[in-house]
């Protein structure tokens, strides 16, 4: 479908009131609620947003390039290697990321009085922050679930055309470099988008251990005017947008991929 | 599929028609633990002096109380939500609160303390705290008087969910000093750990504007019969001496304050 | 580790407790994966049979539920809710009622489960083999028996390994009720942490109970998709 | 449009009836108005290159296909249709006529989740009411007619296709059909299945019972048909008994049509 197609397609007569009824409810919320507090905060909610946008960029790359080896020590390592990734891959999905992350900052907060040179290491300003304890555990999240797709992407490379590259004498480095690799990434590029969105779902998680993200902002606002609902359907709203943005990008993304010609 | 859903329909009102009695009254505290005043021991009961209270009050005002925790985060929109018909959470008496709530005459008032780490040089003014790194507890009256009086001096303010974790990273050293009420802050003090990492620097200036008025009972505006009873226990604890006795359990003087 | 000594099952040992957040735990996973199912299959018939307006409502309940990260869900159904549903019981001029954190819990997570659940039903649903429904109707059966009979039974298979997802994301989701102060596993865990100060013990071994739940559901849903798919040849797993 | 067969026994009641049959996906008429009558005891072969709409038209029958117009009879009843042609409009109707009709499919639909005997009682017991133990019994005699008295137990997934199309026909005649509709029933299979299949349809077809077959295989149709129909473009182009379609084929479609297929 496209333009006239799709414009035909949307203003079908219920689409009209639905559209309707919406710009109703819009109408409603803006004039009957509060947002008077939103000049005040919106620089906050700005900041917030910035951060948790690159908490999720950062984690995801990261993740993806975990995820990959983790993919591959399962799908064609030896055991030493290939358990250890699995048992890896099953603790981060079989534990929710909230324990994790509570784990890692708190938990590992706890070691620190017992071993005083840690304060004393020149790691100290980064490791007395909070993102760096947020981003180790979003990333080691991203890199377990991954890890897991990673795995049946490299198994799903028909074994025919790494028989046809090693025929032809190609190291073994560089089959994995130029044929099983982009293979097996090309095969996951469609459902990376709706990973990513899962993985920024994840992200006001972090707020539980002071990072101030969009998620921080938003329970500050409440906290401090005791306004309930516009704030959070300001951030639903906002990580909505977050979201239909994330699926544009891939799409984009993915269409500028090569053209694959997949049967029916 | 129609009997499945007609049970499963039936299962969810019968849990949420957990409908209380009219006379039972729903207390909320902090579900976070806040010692000495309401924590949880290792059977998951609660205790502490404000549970003994909450006990004592509603007994003296005539009312069958019920202790409901809720996230302190969320305890003012419970309130309001109609999920609870009091709060009991060592919530202090503030004009900003008084907008959406109605509160009883104050059961207890302590003065407001900073803990910072031993041997770091501060106290409890602005200038004391310059370039540290300050953590309090979210949505608290500590967290407007530093937000008000060491936010544009301070290198940070770091707001936490519960007062346990502001302290637990000030052990840990990720922060430099904790602002709090000065009964809370002693009983931390008196842990291995606190004993180990900090100590006082000093007490706060007061500012009853935004430390309040002391605490009370929040309860749903227009509720003045609640409000009634709420305010008889007070003053019936206070006067039979229910109060010092429960006061005594806890704490070497009176917390009432003046 | 000298702080094992609190796992125990009675006071000073926190074992009981952490039971009880467990068992508060898994009966909100039960519920709201029960729920779920329920306003996954209501959401996948209506949106493979239902009309224009319900299969844009619909869209817009996946689309909505599926994009907004859970604990916002959680928080707006949990006090949204709460308060309409009072607000409309005093306009009809009854009392308040008293909407248990359990019930509440199960509401909520039902209702973000319902979304997946409907995606996950309705591609199962479309792909049951046409042939399979067409013999089922050549043979005069009427519908619903047909859907009992013979649709369900064959859609139970191609469902299992999104319905085994969710059942995961449902066990592992009820943690994030321990930001609204309700006391399940996670919750129960990090009260008797913070009062115990042994995090890494109580933090470690509710880890573990959580990885053992997952590992017993991923072999008892194992079990029922071979018992679903025995009608299959034993193609290789995986 | 009366049929003239000598093999055919006008005599006999109808049992089915198909008047000025229609059907349109889209812009596209694969139907365009065919009439059909079998008495009871015909053995009808309708034939044709694909795409001539002989499928779709025995799936018009019973409905598995909405036609665009036309009538239906069965065994004289008129199968009801809503006025705006979205369909049969009494669903008891159309349900309790489609247990009259024996439908076997060309790729085969056995209920997959199910035992070759669970396949052959589902119906009997769940619709019809027969007692399990009544229904086990027939479905057994039925099984053993086909050869499939030791697969019983079986899943259709471990069967041969032609075993699977055996149990399939044996389905069928579990609820005891007036008449069967055969759509195609030997083309999914390999070429040395298809005697085994071939074997239990002859068999029906000398029991006498009343049959409509869409087939490619010319050799069986001329050999058990009592009346044979050519579809070609949505018509019925050529008809009649086996022996003059085959041995003197009139029209040109027809006669290039048996030369392609030889």
């Amino acid at each position: 479908m496209r333009g006239a197609d799709v414009m035909r397609g949307w203003l079908q007569p219920h689409r009209i009131v639905l559209i309707l009824i919406g710009l109703g409810l819009v109408y409603v919320c803006v004039t009957q609620m509060r947002w008077d507090w939103l000049p005040k905060y919106a620089p906050m909610m700005a900041e917030g947003l910035w951060r948790t946008i690159w908490l999720l960029i950062l984690s995801s790359i990261l993740g993806m390039a975990l995820a990959i080896p983790l993919g591959l020590a399962q799908a064609a390592g030896p055991w030493y290697l290939a358990k250890p990734a699995q048992v890896f891959c099953t603790v981060i999905r079989g534990t929710p990321l909230l324990l994790q992350i509570w784990l890692l900052y708190y938990g590992l907060g706890s070691l620190f009085p017992q071993y005083p040179w840690i304060r004393e290491s020149d790691l100290w300003p980064i490791l007395r922050q909070a993102w760096p304890y947020a981003l180790l555990a979003l990333t080691l999240s991203f890199a377990g679930y991954e890890g897991e797709v990673m795995r049946g992407a490299f198994r799903s490379v028909p074994r025919g055309q790494l028989e046809a590259a090693r025929a032809m004498g190609m190291p073994r480095h560089l089959i994995l470099w130029r044929i099983w690799l982009p293979q097996a990434v090309r095969a996951v590029l469609p459902t990376l988008g709706g990973e990513t969105v899962l993985q920024m779902k994840a992200t006001p998680l972090v707020a539980t251990i002071t990072v101030v993200e969009i998620y921080a902002v938003a329970s500050r606002v409440r906290q401090d005017t005791f306004i309930v609902y516009e704030p959070l359907l300001l951030l639903a709203l906002a990580y909505l947008a977050l979201a239909g943005l994330i699926v544009l990008a891939f799409r984009w993304f993915e269409n500028r991929g090569p053209v694959r010609h997949r049967p029916s | 599929m129609k009997k499945a859903m007609t049970a499963a329909l039936a299962l969810s009102f019968g849990l949420m028609a957990g409908v209380a009695s009219a006379e039972t009254v729903k207390v909320g505290i902090a579900a976070e633990a806040y010692p000495p005043f309401a924590s949880q021991d290792a059977s998951g009961a609660w205790v502490g002096w404000e549970v003994e209270m909450i006990g004592a009050i509603c007994a003296a005002g005539g009312l069958t109380c019920e202790i409901v925790p809720v996230a302190w985060d969320g305890i003012i929109p419970a309130l309001t939500a109609g999920q609870i018909d009091a709060i009991m959470a060592s919530m202090s008496i503030t004009e900003e609160r008084m907008k959406t709530i109605d509160f009883s005459d104050k059961y207890y008032n302590t003065p407001t303390v900073v803990v910072g780490t031993k041997g770091m040089e501060m106290d409890a003014t602005p200038e004391g705290l310059t370039g540290k790194i300050i953590g309090v507890q979210v949505s608290t009256v500590h967290q407007a008087y530093v937000e008000k009086y060491f936010a544009p001096v301070a290198a940070e303010v770091k707001t936490y969910q519960t007062q346990d974790e502001a302290n637990q990273d000030l052990v840990a050293g990720r922060i430099d000093a904790i602002q709090a009420d000065s009964i809370a802050l002693d009983a931390f003090l008196a842990t291995p750990e606190g004993q180990a990492c900090c100590e006082v620097k000093g007490t706060v200036a007061d500012d009853p504007a935004v430390l309040g008025l002391g605490v009370g009972v929040g309860l749903r505006k227009g509720e003045d019969d609640l409000k009634a009873a709420f305010n008889k226990g007070i003053a019936g604890v206070l006067a039979d001496g229910t109060y010092d006795k429960v006061t005594a359990g806890y704490f070497a003087s009176s917390i009432y304050g003046n | 580790m000298e702080t094992l000594h609190l796992l125990a099952y009675s006071p000073p040992g926190w074992g009981a407790t952490l039971l009880a957040g467990l068992w508060n735990s898994l009966l909100i996973a039960v519920g709201a994966f029960g729920l779920g199912l329920i306003l996954g299959t209501l959401g996948a018939w209506g949106k493979l049979h239902g009309g224009p307006v319900t299969r844009d409502l619909l869209a817009m309940y996946t689309t909505i539920v599926r994009a907004v990260p859970e604990l916002i869900l959680i928080l707006i159904l949990y006090f949204g809710v709460t308060d309409l549903v009072n607000q409309i019981l005093i306009a009809l001029g009854h009392e308040r009622i008293q909407i248990s954190g359990v019930a509440a819990g199960i509401a909520v997570l039902g209702v973000v489960q319902g979304a997946y659940a409907t995606e996950v039903l309705r591609g199962a649903l479309l792909a049951v083999p046409q042939g399979q429904v067409e013999a089922a109707k050549a043979m005069g059966m009427p519908p619903f028996l047909m859907a009992r009979r013979i649709i369900f039974p064959s859609m139970l298979g191609l469902a299992m390994p999104g319905l085994a997802n969710l059942w995961l994301i449902a066990t592992k989701d009820t943690a994030l009720l321990a930001v609204v102060g309700f006391s399940e596993l996670t919750f129960a865990t990090r009260q008797a942490a913070s009062t115990t100060k042994a995090f890494f013990t109580f933090f470690m071994a509710a880890g573990v109970i959580y990885l053992i739940i997952t590992l017993l559901s991923g072999w008892a849903f194992a079990r029922i998709e071979r018992w679903a798919r025995r009608g299959e040849p034993r193609n290789a797993g995986g | 449009m009366g049929v003239t067969v000598p093999r055919t026994d006008k005599t006999a009641a109808e049992a089915i009836r198909v008047e000025g049959l229609r059907k349109s996906f889209g812009p596209h008429e694969v139907l365009k108005g065919v009439d059909l009558t079998a008495h009871e005891g015909d053995v009808i072969a309708v034939i044709g290159g694909s795409g001539s709409g002989k499928s779709t038209m025995l799936r018009c029958i019973n409905f598995l296909e909405t036609p665009s117009a036309g009538r239906i009879v069965i065994a004289g009843e008129e199968v009801r249709q809503r006025p705006d042609g979205g369909g049969a409009a009494d669903r008891r109707q159309i349900e309790r006529i489609r247990r009259s009709l024996g439908m076997v499919f060309q790729s085969f639909n056995l209920w997959t989740h199910k035992t070759v005997l669970d396949n052959l009682i589902e119906v009997p017991v769940h619709v019809l009411g027969v007692s399990k133990a009544e229904a086990v019994e027939r479905a057994k005699t039925l099984l053993a007619r086909v050869g499939l008295a030791e697969k019983a137990d079986s899943y259709p997934a471990f069967l041969s296709g032609g075993q699977q199309q055996r149990a399939a026909i044996a389905r069928a005649l579990c609820i005891e059909p007036r008449a069967m509709l055969f759509d195609e029933p030997t083309s999914a299979l390999d070429p040395e299945l298809v005697g085994e299949v071939l074997a239990v349809i002859r068999g029906l077809a000398a029991e006498g019972r009343t049959m409509i077959l869409v087939t490619h295989e010319m050799k069986f149709a001329r050999e058990v048909a009592s009346h044979v129909i050519f579809l070609a473009n949505g018509q019925v182009e050529e008809q009649g008994p086996p022996e003059q379609v085959f041995g003197a084929p009139q029209s040109p479609r027809l006669q290039q049509f048996l030369r392609s297929v030889g």
